[in-house]
């Protein structure tokens, strides 16, 4: 038990701010209550997709700096192809080419030899040109259930549906994968690619689905951006650097093979209540943009000063 | 006095007519004597950002909500549910197509219009033109290639040689004109959305003889129409103070004056320097010591009750 | 050369070539064991044993050549392949996932636990526990471990890679131990030391790899040694000449360096001693006796607890590597990783001091740095064919170049964490030489080394760390292995009071 | 298993070009101008009827005016990237630089209006350097934090001078725009910048400590280098170069908004990245970033003048990228 805490410090700690923000923000905002976490919850969703993506592929030892690119492709071709095939086959053929997307950014890192931010950013492009291919201007049209699926509560109101579909979504998809032999691997390759690779990993196969697993989480994302809005937006949103940065407050190290997914989720739902408290308490616009920076700075910095000695820096 | 709380959403950041909007909004709320609150969500994001923002704005408990939305249709369900804790909400600059909400925006579509049909009359009804838009995909560009579109139907002579998107990018506006200046190829005139003085600039700079410019009302390119030799051109306005006018109309309803219609469009107005009167519109409405990305035209009249200084002072009732 | 019989061997490759760009790493290497034999792989550093380990392995693909197992042509095309034929390596680099724990490392590789933990515990490390994560284990304990992981996978072939060369003399004789009796069991072994030693007690027959080629093949008797040398080098070389003179005169003045009752976390008690200007003061410490924390201190990478280090009679304390070698004291760490720019070329490894000092950021001095250079690479006879990145030499060269960077920048005080560590018998007289020179011209110099043999042929004294402590003072002249395994121990010397 | 390895001539180019990785990308860029140039016959050459008469540079010069401040924040990446860092701040230090410089002209006159600017962009650095360097957080976070920070502060900086007015300084304009026998005068700033990020690289005891730093740190700590003070100047030094960029910029377009040098941040990584700088540390080319900062001219300038849908020609622009580096890496044979 004790060691399940030492190993999951940084975890419990964000943890630990994340309720202190959530009661901050009860007392500056009163009547902030169960439709305040479930739009929290609702604002998290995209952002907790596109860091579970983003995390799973640092791990390996990667970056991919295709994610919003990536759900917008999603979003586009979900919100294009529900009207006409239904929601259901609509999810699973989002869900099908996200992962063929990311198996593509994976097959090509592994094929070329060409670095993954390279790669990536290059793609970044492709998956954007893609989207405006698909659809050139916002539109199309989600199917109304799932637009309902994440609004509101469920169970006890303040267990807000956007929420269990995160850590459903997360999961069931990462869960399991995180036990087998290609969690180790995904783990092994991003640790020491070479020490991996003469210890048997087949490292160029584990890429791929590292890489794959992050387009299956891009698939949610972009799902979740159709569940949000209602219609599919071909313009990248502003989820590559948050996720970056969610990831890496989250405890997972740049560079692979240390951290999980779940300290990365908090780490979004913490930046995410930070805005919700900046906008209750009215704080100028400009100003939240500075304190933002300053947050995201100040908290990785104290977790450089305190694990400076564990020689996490 | 009531003692009215408004949020305003906006989701473009950095950019001179959006700053404009949200100084006019400011200027608007400080003047109205029912506003003691103003609480504003301005940064860069996509619609599912915007989302968040009006959701925490609800949350905050405003009285009425003025946004400029990212996109007609995403943002309905926080909209809905504003309208159904019975709050105000006033789309300015773009529509947007949840009920009860009410619209006060620019006409994009009639902007693009007057304008292309102006360069066209100019044209003497045929030539080559450049047409450099704004950002693919969001829907002020789409409305107003609707508008362009129409007008170009009505010139059967007209013909566009080279279409190109500046992502309403300065730079990006200048590098475009100066390759396409290097290939060589024909054309008569220019039409672009917003990024204008550079491309006058890009001209002027690399010694090219200037060909009709229509653009916005933007400070800087305002000065050029009368300032640079031999320049013919159009600015269409498209006042960033609509936002100053939205908080107007946001009060009015709360006050119990709402319009019959839930939909404003203010028209925009087209100043040419190629006549004297035209000349001496322009003249007139010129800022020098305007920062060169806003529009000149800093009130909307018959809406907006601040002075010259209090927009510039950008100052709103909390801060 | 001695034709010797091989009945039926396991392994039996021939014609192994490969090449890295311009460099030949191996023309014509060939190479047969059987079950049950011990073969070990001699060449002087840079001879290609790695490259043949890892073409062997799967690890690397070779240019050209052919391998069989049993008699039938074998698929090495990975390592899971190689794995699979029952080729088990332990690479001289560890190979063991930094970021996971033993038990994960062991399923990634698909080990069972049992076999492992008997035959670790068997090699000498009992306290080891799964869910310890590898990067917080010490060298020794992973070269352990990594061994262990290979016996448990059922090898057929066992290929070891300069395993004990970071290894402390009571795991070497475990090891020695338990791979004798592997080989009894079966299993065919192939060795690769350059501590002769080692291979006199272990092996059966040699396999000599000079310059890419294997010149010979002979099987290992008493004696054999210096005909095994002549082959590898292509020259004949006096094994156990004592280097130079002793030169130091203790008492006669004051020391270089006085080491005061200096305690550190976690190891280090309370250790004093006095290093003289002009001689060579071995270390001798089984592994994790402190001697680690006192080289850490004394170069500035930590600070102690407690204790005074004195310099010329002067009290100092470093805060950084930077104040040590401000001092003149110079550090050659244990793991050349930790002192190598692998992918910058030899110059630059060596030259870098040259450039540390904020006051020399500005426009280099070529000239005066080639000449040093020069100087440095020509004293130890680097290997440059690969020189463009340092990676690219082999790990004897490697280790040279962690020399050559503080003869090229001038030491007064040199401190070596066993530098001889994977350097072939030529090499060690030149490093041998090497610092008796610098000692003649006034150095002073603290030796720790693994491999006990060496002090008497370098040192003129030598202190023993066990626990932490000082426990004895020894004359380079009576350290006979037998007398320092004995203070090592700390067991106390006859007759004599430290 | 392949033939006994023998010496060819083509073996030999392979390792020519291998030592020399800059010739492959500048046969690249030559491809893509004769490709250009097929596409719209007469734009590049230099001698024909047409746009300022016989003789004309036209082009050429517009291709080199808008590649300047590009390869400029390239070598902030390059840097950088050399310690396996790299600098996310450097396209708002060069907007913030170009924003107060010319807002603070009509207020305090045009050489306090630059010192300022410049004083603003080194400060950017300093925290950098100090957050990188002294507190050891990973630079990406650093300078994505630092670079939302000042854009925040340039937001509200940007209030008080809304009526101030603006003036760009007469020689930034000269610079920016003006053309000496054809060529913009940019090169005079760029010429002795790149020699001088050239000579600081490759013949400087700084530019050694960078590489060294990026290869092994625990190293160069042992070797005496007090790796934060080098950090520091290093991030100093990136933001005083994006600032000088920004300033040429800002002569260049002449109107100073709040986002002015943003869109350069993700070409600037992918110029330094197509040149062949390594993210991971110990490996880079300032040369290769130039290259690759015109190859990213010419690739925007062909898909400008390409007429297809926008989501095609966004595409292409990722699709060439791509090629670029594979081919480079198959050329080098290094990642
Ligand atoms: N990846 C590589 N690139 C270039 N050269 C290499 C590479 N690997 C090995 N070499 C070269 O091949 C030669 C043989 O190297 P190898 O490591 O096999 O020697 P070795 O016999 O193991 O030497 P040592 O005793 O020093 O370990 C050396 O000259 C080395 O520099
Ligand atoms: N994955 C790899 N890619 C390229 N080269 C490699 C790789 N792994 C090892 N090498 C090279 O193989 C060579 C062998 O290195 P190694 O350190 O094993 O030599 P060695 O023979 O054990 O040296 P020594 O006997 O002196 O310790 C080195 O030159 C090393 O750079
Ligand atoms: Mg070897
Ligand atoms: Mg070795």
């Amino acid at each position: 038990m004790s060691e399940l805490v030492r190993k999951n410090t940084w975890t419990l700690g964000l943890l630990a701010l994340f309720l202190v923000l959530l009661a901050f923000t009860k007392t500056i905002q009163t009547n902030f209550g169960v439709s305040g976490l479930e739009s929290l919850a609702r604002a998290a969703l995209p952002f907790a997709f596109a860091t579970a993506g983003m995390a799973v592929v640092v791990i390996v030892g990667g970056i991919d700096l295709s994610v919003a690119s990536i759900m917008a492709v999603c979003s586009v071709i979900a919100a294009v192809s529900m009207p006409v095939v239904g929601g259901v086959a609509g999810i699973l053929i989002v869900l099908t080419l996200g992962t063929v997307m990311g198996a593509i950014n994976g097959g090509v890192i592994v094929a070329t030899k060409v670095p993954d931010i390279v790669v990536t950013l290059a793609m970044l492009f492709v998956w954007e040109g893609v989207a405006l291919l698909i659809l050139e201007t916002p539109g199309g049209q989600a199917s109304d259930w799932l637009q309902a699926s994440i609004q509101g509560s469920i169970f006890i109101p303040g267990l807000p549906k956007a929420l269990l579909v995160i850590a459903i979504v997360v999961s069931v998809v990462w869960l399991p994968i995180r036990r087998s032999q290609l969690g180790l691997s995904i783990y092994a390759t991003g640790s020491h690619e070479i020490a991996a690779f003469r210890s048997g990993v087949s490292v160029g196969v584990t890429r791929i689905w590292a890489y794959s697993i992050c387009g299956l989480f891009c698939g949610f994302g972009g799902l979740s951006l159709v569940s949000l809005t209602g219609i599919g937006e071909p313009v990248p949103g502003p989820y590559l650097l948050a996720s970056v940065a969610a990831v890496v407050l989250g405890g997972v190290v740049l560079g692979g093979g240390r951290g999980g997914l779940l300290g990365p989720i908090i780490a979004v739902f913490v930046l995410r209540i930070i805005r919700t408290i900046l906008t209750l308490a009215g704080v100028d616009p400009n100003i939240t943009t500075i304190i933002e920076g300053t947050v995201m700075v100040s908290v990785v910095m104290l977790a450089a000063i305190f694990t400076y000695r564990g020689g996490r820096a | 006095a009531a003692d009215y709380k408004i949020g305003v959403s906006n989701t473009v950041q950095g950019n001179g007519w959006r700053e404009q909007m949200i100084c006019a909004m400011r200027a608007q709320a400080l003047v109205e004597p029912d506003v003691s609150g103003l609480i504003v969500s301005h940064r860069n994001t996509d619609s599912a950002g915007q989302l968040e923002d009006l959701n925490n704005l609800i949350a905050a408990g405003v009285d009425a909500i003025v946004l400029n939305p990212s996109n007609p249709d995403a943002l309905n369900s926080a909209i809905d549910n504003a309208i159904s804790k019975g709050i105000v909400v006033v789309a300015v600059d773009a529509g947007v197509t949840a009920k009860g909400a009410y619209i006060l925006s620019n006409n994009q579509e009639k902007y693009a219009y007057l304008g292309a049909k102006w360069l066209f009359e100019k044209l003497g009804g045929s030539g080559d033109v450049v047409y450099m838009r704004g950002i693919a995909g969001v829907s002020a560009d789409t409305d107003r290639d609707n508008g362009f579109k129409r007008a170009l139907a009505e010139f059967s002579g007209i013909n566009v040689v080279h279409e190109v998107f500046t992502g309403w990018q300065q730079d990006q506006g200048k590098q475009q004109i100066f390759d396409f200046l290097a290939t060589g190829i024909h054309f008569d005139g220019v039409w672009t959305s917003g990024i204008d003085n550079v491309i006058v600039d890009a001209f002027v700079e690399s010694g090219a003889p200037l060909v009709p410019i229509v653009g916005a009302d933007n400070a800087g390119f305002v000065q050029y129409l009368t300032a640079v030799d031999g320049l013919e051109g159009a600015a269409v306005t498209n006042p960033g103070s609509v936002g100053g006018a939205g908080i107007a109309l946001a009060v009015d309803i709360l006050n119990g004056n709402a319009p019959t219609e839930t939909t404003v469009l203010v028209d925009p107005v087209l100043w040419e320097n190629t006549t004297a009167d035209g000349r001496a519109v322009i003249e007139a409405a010129q800022n020098p010591n305007l920062d060169p990305e806003w529009p000149v035209s800093v009130t909307v009249p018959g809406w907006t009750d601040y002075s010259m200084d209090q927009i510039i002072a950008c100052k709103g009732p909390s801060s | 050369m001695t034709n010797v019989q091989h009945s039926n061997p396991i392994l039996d490759a021939a014609s192994i070539a490969k090449s890295f760009g311009p460099v030949r790493a191996l023309t014509d290497a060939r190479l047969r064991v059987s079950a049950g034999e011990i073969v070990a792989l001699l060449g002087a550093n840079g001879a290609g044993k790695s490259t043949f380990v890892k073409i062997l392995t799967g690890a690397l693909s070779p240019d050209y050549g052919r391998v069989l197992i049993r008699g039938k042509p074998a698929n090495v095309g990975s390592p899971a392949k190689a794995r699979a034929s029952g080729l088990i390596p332990v690479y001289q680099e560890p190979s063991l996932i930094p970021d996971l724990s033993v038990f994960e490392n062991l399923r990634l590789s698909g080990t069972s636990v049992e076999p492992f933990l008997e035959f670790v515990t068997k090699l000498g490390i009992e306290d080891i526990r799964l869910e310890d994560e590898i990067t917080s284990l010490p060298l020794a304990t992973l070269r352990i471990l990594d061994l262990g992981r290979a016996l448990a996978s059922n090898p057929q072939v066992l290929l070891l890679d300069e395993l004990t060369a970071a290894l402390p003399t009571d795991l070497v004789e475990n090891v020695l131990k338990v791979v004798r009796e592997q080989a009894d069991a079966g299993c065919g072994v192939i060795y690769i030391s350059h501590r002769f030693s080692e291979i006199s007690l272990l092996c059966d027959r040699a396999s000599v790899l000079r310059d890419g080629q294997t010149v010979g093949e002979l099987v290992i008797k008493p004696g054999v040694e210096e005909h095994v040398v002549e082959l590898m080098l292509g020259a004949k070389i006096d094994l156990y000449q004592r280097e130079g003179l002793s030169s130091a005169l203790p008492n006669s003045s004051t020391p270089r360096l006085s080491i005061k009752s200096l305690s550190a976390e976690p190891k280090l008690e309370d250790v004093s001693f006095n290093l003289y200007s002009g001689e060579v003061l071995g270390v001798v410490a089984l592994e994790g006796q402190g001697q680690d924390e006192l080289f850490e201190i004394l170069s500035g990478f930590r600070r102690q607890t407690s204790g005074a280090i004195e310099l010329n009679g002067n009290l100092v304390s470093f805060a950084h590597p930077a104040d040590a070698i401000a001092k003149g004291l110079m550090f050659v760490p244990g793991d050349r990783a930790d002192a190598l720019l692998a992918e910058r070329s030899v110059h630059e490894n060596i030259a870098l001091p040259f450039s540390a000092a904020g006051s020399s950021w500005g426009p280099l001095k070529r000239r005066f740095e080639n000449e040093r250079v020069k100087h440095a690479i020509e004293k130890l006879q680097i290997d440059t064919r690969a020189q463009g990145e340092v990676r690219r030499l082999s790990g004897g060269n490697q280790q040279k170049v962690t020399i050559a960077r503080w003869l090229a920048k001038g030491v007064e005080t040199l401190l070596l964490l066993d530098p001889t560590r994977g350097i072939d018998v030529r090499t060690k007289r030149q490093i041998y030489r090497l610092v008796r020179e610098l000692a003649t011209q006034g150095a002073a110099v603290l030796f720790y080394t693994s491999e006990l043999g060496e002090i008497p042929l370098a040192c003129d004294r030598t202190i023993v760390i066990f626990n932490g402590r000082v426990v004895d003072i020894i004359d380079a002249k009576d350290a006979t292995e037998q007398v320092l395994m004995r203070a090592a121990y700390g067991l106390e010397r006859q007759g004599t009071e430290a | 298993m392949k033939d006994t390895p023998t010496v060819q001539a083509s073996v030999r180019l392979g390792r020519y070009l291998r030592d020399n990785p800059v010739i492959p990308l500048i046969a690249f860029l030559l491809l893509l101008i004769v490709a250009l140039e097929i596409m719209k016959p007469g734009m590049i050459m230099p001698i024909r009827v047409g746009r300022n008469g016989i003789f004309s540079t036209f082009w050429i010069g517009n291709l080199i005016k808008f590649a300047i401040p590009l390869a400029m924040l390239a070598a902030c990446q390059v840097l950088t990237m050399l310690t396996s860092g790299i600098d996310l701040s450097a396209g708002v230090v060069a907007t913030v630089a170009a924003f107060v410089c010319a807002t603070a002209s009509p207020l305090v006159g045009v050489g306090p209006s630059i010192l300022i600017a410049l004083s603003a962009g080194a400060l950017v650095g300093l925290v950098n350097g100090i957050g990188s360097g002294i507190i050891r957080v990973h630079p990406l976070i650093m300078t994505l934090g630092t670079g939302l920070i000042a854009t925040g502060c340039l937001q509200v900086y940007q209030r008080f001078v809304i009526s101030t007015g603006t003036e760009i300084p007469g020689f930034l304009l000269w610079l920016g725009t003006g053309r000496t026998l054809g060529m913009p005068n940019g090169l005079f700033l760029f010429i002795p910048f790149a020699i001088g990020i050239l000579g600081l690289m490759r013949y400087s005891g700084f530019g050694r400590l960078l590489f060294a730093l990026g290869s092994n740190e625990h190293a160069a700590r042992l070797s005496g280098v007090r790796s934060w003070q080098v950090l520091v100047a290093l991030y100093v030094l990136s933001s005083i170069i994006a600032s000088l960029a920004g300033l040429l910029y800002l002569g260049m377009i002449r109107t100073p908004s709040l986002s002015l040098a943003n869109p350069l941040l993700l070409p600037s990584v992918a110029a330094a990245v197509i040149g062949g700088t390594s993210i991971f540390g110990g490996r880079g080319s300032f040369g290769g970033a130039i290259v690759g900062a015109l190859i990213l001219r010419v690739i925007d300038t062909l898909l400008t003048l390409l007429q297809m849908p926008q989501g095609a020609r966004i595409m292409i622009f990722g699709l060439i990228i791509l090629a670029v580096t594979a081919m480079y890496v198959r050329i080098t044979g290094q990642r």
